[in-house]
């Protein structure tokens, strides 16, 4: 009884010692660190979301410490700051005590808002000096400029596809994707399953939470940008149409009236919906966890094709030295160099922002492994910004809930419209009063 | 002279009990009445966040809450999943502790069954409930087929996307509700159980007369708390619906952090928050009247 | 010594224990009891066990509806596989020393405040102990932008301390140990100043012990609390050495692309299981401290 | 062991008086009882001599020190609570040891000692290591009492320590109590609000009403001459019957007048209201009719074993007599009625104080 005891107290003053020493030596080893770099290494920082892997995480600490290897008077800082909402709230409250990050990477339908917080640094004659105006894809360097200048640049881009359960495809002898909004309907109707009057299968789902995201994909294919820089046109005839064809979609049955983007995901990958759209960003985590082949396909045109694009650009502040500025330019450049992004692009699935990237031989073997991939690609060729407004998020949210209440039948398609309009708008106009 | 003395020791025991006070008072006043206090002067100005330029508004913001048919409609959300959810974890709460206060075997086992799911970060415990409430391929959806009921999509519903988020809490909850009341339960004296025993009287009528008037201190804290608790809500709601569908599941203080973080509309959420504030406020004030007074103390 | 202190107890407690029974219930009563607890107490399990069994699925099987309920071999690898996305060791440190550090700032600041409250006389103690509620009254997203300037003025941002300060006082702890102690009987108070204590005596040789249950009870669910917060140490602190563990967790569910199942239910076990097995043993000791502390 | 001095004691809540300018002075090794019916202010009182209230006014004394604010535990007294008190996470060996710890620099053998030996007189050697919970009310009575003698205190108070055990237990340590108070030779402050609990064990018994002091005495001082009517009736059982009754100048000397009857009164009385106290043994009932005797109807008659008791209307007054059971006249009965008049006390009927004899 009294050996077991003192047993114990051995063990456990022992384990807490080499507790004690562990931390010590974490401390010690990030002094070292530290020190080496310390005589002229300018500090920056770059604060990153997470959005499709955790692995992210680990990758994107990797990319910095090779750079920060090649760079020995740059000493760069990754901080992972939650999701894109949380990343954009971090920076803002940094920017709020005047102490913001150099660079971070939010959504790109941000950039009015922190335009409208005079905080992104301009860029343009910096990128006229390399070759960014003509190796980048011009859709995505369009998400980074307001009135013909640049303000950071893109890095990890996205944009909703339409996936598509092939298996399930096959079953319903159905050969190819739909084209076409009356394609999409029509496949929907054959993908739909019903037994005894109760739902089996969905031949359609829209990602909730996002799906103002892919109604403007909508609005798109039916030739219409919904928003400009200082506001929306959702009362437009174009948006109308859009959203009489969802209710029409759910109408007749196949399709829910609503969804969450978590919820969604899981439909598909259990085989409660046939066809799904959701982000590009996915398909990495769609195609490894379904049982069935996973195929992925423009989204469907009316007018023209059509897409929104998600995902974000790298922004750097304004308000820091000049050696920070610089150090934060070079950061950003190397993150979009050629092979960073080739390989960010085949570890994540967002799309590589230069044309450079997709040639790489590294990207052409992925390609042919996982030819799902180009789709979103080619696609991305009829892409454009997605939603860049001031208080986009509040406009979001009032897109969302017409849209809802709209499939929900609790409302009109033309007054749901007319409403979330004014609404955005007059918080537009409440936010362009401020600056103005 | 003598009274001077007994006066002395009078503001001697106030002058400590105010010492005593003082560590919690220091915090309270850097973390929340500095925090309240900005909320209130923020409330009468536009404020965005991450901008340093404030304006002077009034009453503008209150104004606009007035108007603001999505306050409404969360504030109808906040008081439906109060009014409901809270009775119903209580006294779930209370019938699991009163039926664990006792020496039944495995008793570790089932406190430990009951309360587990507060310990679950809620980040993990809205995702796993987003697939438990699944159409179809869902368990409960599933369990519930069993007995004939169809299939619904309970999170994609404006009707019940609600009441999902509400059965959850209270599993959830009641676990910790459990715990409290449990800690209460401790502290009855057997002889009082003892002498209803012998006076013939049931088991109901013991819990009723007997066991609640002795826990009520306890279980007035535990229904405050539980008031209080219905803010947590926002978590599931963060990680569930968003809100959603159709600004259902939409409750307060989801709004007004959609307003403060989202929106960076720093001064209307402050408007928001102080209304709950006042709301929550004045409905403690109701229970602490009407409930507080019937409180027995055993300590006199 | 021990040994008979023991025996005393085991012969004499089964009695008091029998006694104390709101519902004294025959072999056969409870037997029933058992029979409406298990089935409700596998119910409030049954997300657990989800959760169990599908950090050791495969990805393809965990939605897949013919895959079945238990995994086909168990993915032990989702494990490391989890953990490798952050320092979860360095983390795990963290969870410890914060919530750690606010449980003992806590029980100090709430025994002292909830003693003044419940047993000495001073003016102005109900619109003090009214202010005391304002903290759990306010909604916290309202505060963090203030105290995110103020932690950030006390030079604490990224730091542990940082997201200890703002929780050092409980109005919640306050309220929950003020209505212990005012059941503890007065006369025991007196006992205790005849016998030489002065209030602080009072306090730690009659309160604290008598109010253990509660004690552990609030101690329980404030480490609940502090070990899950997210969104206050996501907001105050950017760097690996000072995070804590549901940041790691927030990696694995994702926004964009739908969660990392079977990695981030590993990931919550990994997070769980030290509160778990916390709690297990708490409860022991929650049961024990009554025995022998059982107010008369 | 010591003398402890009232000067005045008062008490207020709020400006509200509750223990009016109380003047007592307990002797060394006496058994002081202070008793009186609930809220008459005696427990206040023992709280503070206890130190456990503030002494509003007044000085209070313990062996000649004054101690009217002094901390309790610098009082050098020691109390049993009416709840006994003991810490319920204690043993009762602990239970004894802590106070002792806390407020004396005795060696932990000295400690041990004491309590073995208090314990020893108590009976309650083998409960040491038992917790409050696990003895009987008994038992808890017993740790209590040796939680106060271990201390060896100036002063042992009492807060109504027999009115948690029933009837037979309460006989039985009440003359336990009697039995430690005179062979430890302790000075002891007892309240009570049960008189024969006053009556048996108290060498003194103070009686309070509403605050005020009544009257203090030797528990058979009381019972024969009775302050006022408040004591006069307190005391005893059943309780003294008062007769109104009118005192008339008598050329030589005065006549006291009943409605039923008159009698010549020795002494002068200045009243002329009073009330003429009778105890029930001192009336003699006889079940014929005697003239000159008061006239009286029997309402209720009570056999309580050894004797008999009579309540008998007599005017608008109503009597109760003591009597051997063999004698007990039938209710409804008319009876005479003779009073022993060496032992009769008359009040004045205004203020209720006795007059003088």
């Amino acid at each position: 009884m009294s050996n077991k005891s003192t047993f114990g107290q051995i063990a456990s003053g022992v384990s807490r010692r080499a507790f004690m020493v562990g931390g010590t030596a974490a401390v010690a080893s990030a002094a070292v660190l530290r020190g080496a770099r310390a005589q002229a290494a300018t500090k920056v920082q770059f604060m990153y979301p997470v959005g499709v892997s955790g692995d992210i995480n680990k990758i994107v600490s990797g990319m910095v410490a090779k750079f920060n290897a090649a760079h020995p008077t740059i000493e760069v800082e990754a901080i992972y700051a939650g999701n894109y909402d949380n990343t954009e709230q971090k920076v803002i409250t940094s920017l709020g005590v005047g102490d913001p990050p150099s660079t971070w990477l939010p959504i790109n339908s941000a950039l009015q808002t922190f335009l409208g917080l005079d905080s992104l640094a301009d860029v343009t004659q910096k990128a006229k000096a390399g070759d960014i105006y003509q190796d980048f894809l011009p859709q995505f360097l369009d998400t980074c400029v307001s009135d013909g200048k640049l303000y950071g640049l893109p890095f990890q881009p996205s944009t909703p596809v339409l996936y598509l359960n092939r298996t399930a495809m096959k079953e319903a002898g159905i050969a190819k994707a739909p084209q076409t909004w009356t394609e999409l309907l029509e496949v929907a109707k054959t993908l739909t399953i019903r037994e005894n009057g109760e739902l089996k299968r969905w031949g359609l789902t829209i990602g909730g939470g996002w799906h103002d995201w892919i109604f403007e994909c909508y609005c798109r294919q039916n030739e219409l940008v919904p928003w400009t820089k200082d506001k929306v046109l959702f009362d437009n005839p174009a948006a109308l149409d859009a959203l009489e064809f969802w209710v029409k979609m759910e109408k007749a049955g196949v399709m829910p009236k609503a969804s969450t983007w978590e919820g969604s995901a899981n439909d598909f990958m259990a085989g409660r919906t046939a066809m799904l759209y959701h982000s590009t960003g996915s398909l990495t985590n769609l195609r490894k966890s379904s049982k069935f082949e996973v195929d992925v396909a423009f989204m469907p045109k009316n007018k023209v094709f059509g897409a929104a694009q998600g995902g974000g650009p790298i922004m750097i502040a304004k308000k820091q030295t000049d050696a920070q500025l610089e150090a934060a330019w070079t950061l950003t450049q190397w993150m979009t160099s050629t092979e960073v992004q080739s390989q960010w692009c085949r570890d994540t699935g967002y799309l590589a922002v230069r044309k450079s990237a997709w040639e790489t031989p590294e990207m052409l073997a992925y390609l042919k492994e996982v030819p799902q991939a180009k789709v979103a690609l080619e696609q991305s060729a009829y892409a454009g910004a997605f939603l860049q407004v001031p208080g986009y998020h509040k406009v979001r949210e009032y897109l969302k809930s017409a849209l809802d209440r709209t499939l929900a039948g609790e409302i009109k398609p033309d007054a749901a419209l007319k409403e979330a309009n004014d609404a955005s708008n007059r918080e537009i106009q409440r936010l362009l009063r401020r600056r103005g | 002279m003598v009274i001077s003395t007994a006066l002395s020791a009078r503001i001697r025991e106030a002058g400590l009990a105010y010492l005593l006070l003082l560590p919690s008072l220091a915090f309270l006043a850097a973390f929340t009445y500095w925090p309240i206090l900005r909320s209130i002067w923020f409330s009468f100005h536009d404020v965005v966040l991450g901008d340093s330029k404030i304006i002077w508004l009034g009453l503008e913001n209150y104004q606009r809450l007035l108007e603001d048919r999505l306050f409404w409609k969360a504030f109808g959300n906040t008081a439906f999943y109060t009014v409901i959810t809270i009775p119903l974890a209580i006294t779930c709460a209370l019938l699991l502790a009163v039926a664990l206060d006792s020496k039944l075997r495995g008793m570790a086992i089932y406190r430990s069954a009951f309360f587990y799911p507060v310990m679950i970060p809620s980040v993990a415990a809205g995702m796993v409930w987003v697939f438990l409430y699944s159409a179809s391929y869902g368990p409960i959806n599933k369990g519930l087929s069993l007995i004939g009921i169809p299939d619904t999509a309970w999170l994609y519903d404006s009707k019940w996307a609600l009441p999902a988020i509400m059965v959850m809490s209270v599993w959830k909850y009641s676990g910790y509700f459990m715990l409290i009341l449990l800690a209460a339960l401790k502290l009855v004296p057997s002889d009082l159980y003892e002498a209803a025993r012998l006076d013939g009287i049931s088991a109901w009528n013991r819990l009723i007369h007997i066991t609640l008037p002795l826990i009520s201190p306890t279980l007035y804290f535990v229904i405050i708390i539980g008031l209080l608790h219905s803010y947590q809500i926002f978590d599931y709601v963060y990680v569930m619906t968003h809100g959603g569908p159709a600004d259902a599941t939409n409750v307060l203080t989801f709004y007004i952090y959609q307003n403060g973080f989202q929106y960076q509309d720093v001064g209307y959420a402050s408007t928001l928050a102080n209304v709950l504030l006042l709301f929550v406020g004045g409905l403690i004030a109701v229970i602490a009247t009407v409930f507080g007074r019937r409180v027995h103390y055993l300590g006199r | 010594m021990t040994t008979l202190h023991g025996q005393t107890d085991a012969k004499t407690l089964p009695f008091t224990q029998e006694a104390r029974q709101p519902f004294r219930l025959a072999a056969l009563k409870r037997g029933w009891l058992h029979v409406v607890m298990v089935p409700l107490a596998l119910l409030w399990l049954s997300p657990l066990v989800w959760i169990l069994v599908t950090s050791l699925k495969t990805r393809t099987e965990v939605f897949d509806p013919a895959a079945g309920f238990l995994p086909q071999v168990l993915q032990w690898a989702n494990y490391p596989g989890a953990l490798s996305v952050a320092p979860f060791g360095i983390y795990l440190v963290n969870s410890v020393l914060v919530t750690g550090g606010i449980l003992i700032a806590q029980l100090v600041t709430i025994t002292l405040a909830a003693y003044a409250f419940a047993r000495q006389t001073f003016p102005g103690k109900n619109l003090l102990f009214t202010l005391f509620l304002l903290q759990i009254m306010f909604p916290i997203y309202a505060t963090f932008l203030t105290n995110f300037v103020t932690v950030r003025e006390l030079g604490l941002l990224n730091s542990l301390p940082a997201m200890i300060v703002p929780f050092v006082a409980s109005g919640y702890g306050t309220f929950m140990l003020r209505q212990s102690f005012r059941q503890v009987p007065t006369e025991l108070a007196d006992a205790a100043r005849l016998d030489g204590c002065g209030h602080l005596g009072i306090l730690w040789h009659v309160y604290l012990p008598l109010v253990k249950p509660t004690l552990i009870a609030f101690g329980i669910i404030t480490v609940v609390t502090h070990w899950n917060d997210y969104m206050w140490p996501l907001l105050v602190n950017n760097s690996e050495n000072v995070r804590t563990l549901p940041i790691g967790l927030g990696l694995l569910a994702k926004s964009d692309s739908g969660a990392d199942w079977t990695r981030l239910m590993a990931a919550t076990v990994v997070v769980v299981s030290p509160l778990l097995l916390l709690f297990v043993i708490f409860q022991r000791r929650f049961v024990d401290s009554f025995m022998h502390a059982g107010l008369k | 062991m010591a003398e402890v001095i009232l000067q005045g004691v008062s008490k207020a809540y709020n400006g509200r008086p509750t223990v009016h300018a109380v003047d007592l002075t307990v002797a060394d090794k006496e058994f002081m009882v202070l008793v009186g019916p609930s809220g008459c202010g005696k427990s206040t009182t023992l709280r503070m001599i206890a130190g456990l209230e503030e002494i509003t006014a007044g000085r209070l004394l313990i062996d000649g020190a004054d101690v009217t604010h002094a901390a309790p535990q610098k009082r050098d007294i020691a109390m049993v609570f009416q709840s006994y008190a003991l810490y319920p996470h204690m043993t009762a060996y602990r239970n004894m040891a802590f106070g002792l710890l806390k407020t004396t620099s005795l060696g932990k053998t000295e400690v041990d000692r004491r309590i073995r030996a208090a314990a020893e007189i108590l009976h309650i050697t083998h409960l040491l290591e038992r917790k409050p919970n696990e003895l009987s009310g008994g038992e808890r009575q017993r740790v209590a009492i040796g939680r106060a003698l271990v201390r060896q205190p100036k002063v042992f108070l009492f807060d109504e320590p027999l009115s948690n055990l029933d009837a037979k237990l309460r006989t039985r340590m009440r003359g336990e109590l009697k039995r430690l108070h005179k062979e430890l030779g302790l000075t002891v402050i007892y309240v009570t609000h049960d008189q024969i609990e006053a009556m048996t064990l108290g060498t003194r018994v103070a009686i309070l009403s509403q605050g005020s002091l009544q009257q203090v005495g030797a528990p058979m001082e009381l019972y024969m001459r009775p302050a006022n009517t408040f004591v006069a009736t307190f005391i005893g059982t059943p309780e003294m019957s008062l007769l109104r009754c009118a005192v008339k100048a008598d050329g030589t000397g005065s006549r006291l007048d009943h409605e039923s009857f008159s009698m010549v009164l020795d002494a002068d009385a200045a009243n002329p209201d009073v009330f003429l106290g009778v105890r029930p043994e001192e009336i003699h009932v006889h079940p014929h009719s005697v003239p000159g005797m008061a006239r009286g109807i029997v309402e209720r008659t009570e056999l309580i074993g050894s004797e008999a008791l009579a309540e008998i209307m007599l005017g608008q007054d109503r009597i109760t007599a003591r009597m051997p059971v063999a004698d007990v006249p039938e209710s409804g009965a008319q009876v005479s009625l003779s009073f022993d008049l060496t032992r009769a006390r008359l009040f004045d009927a205004n203020t209720g104080r006795a007059l003088a004899a």
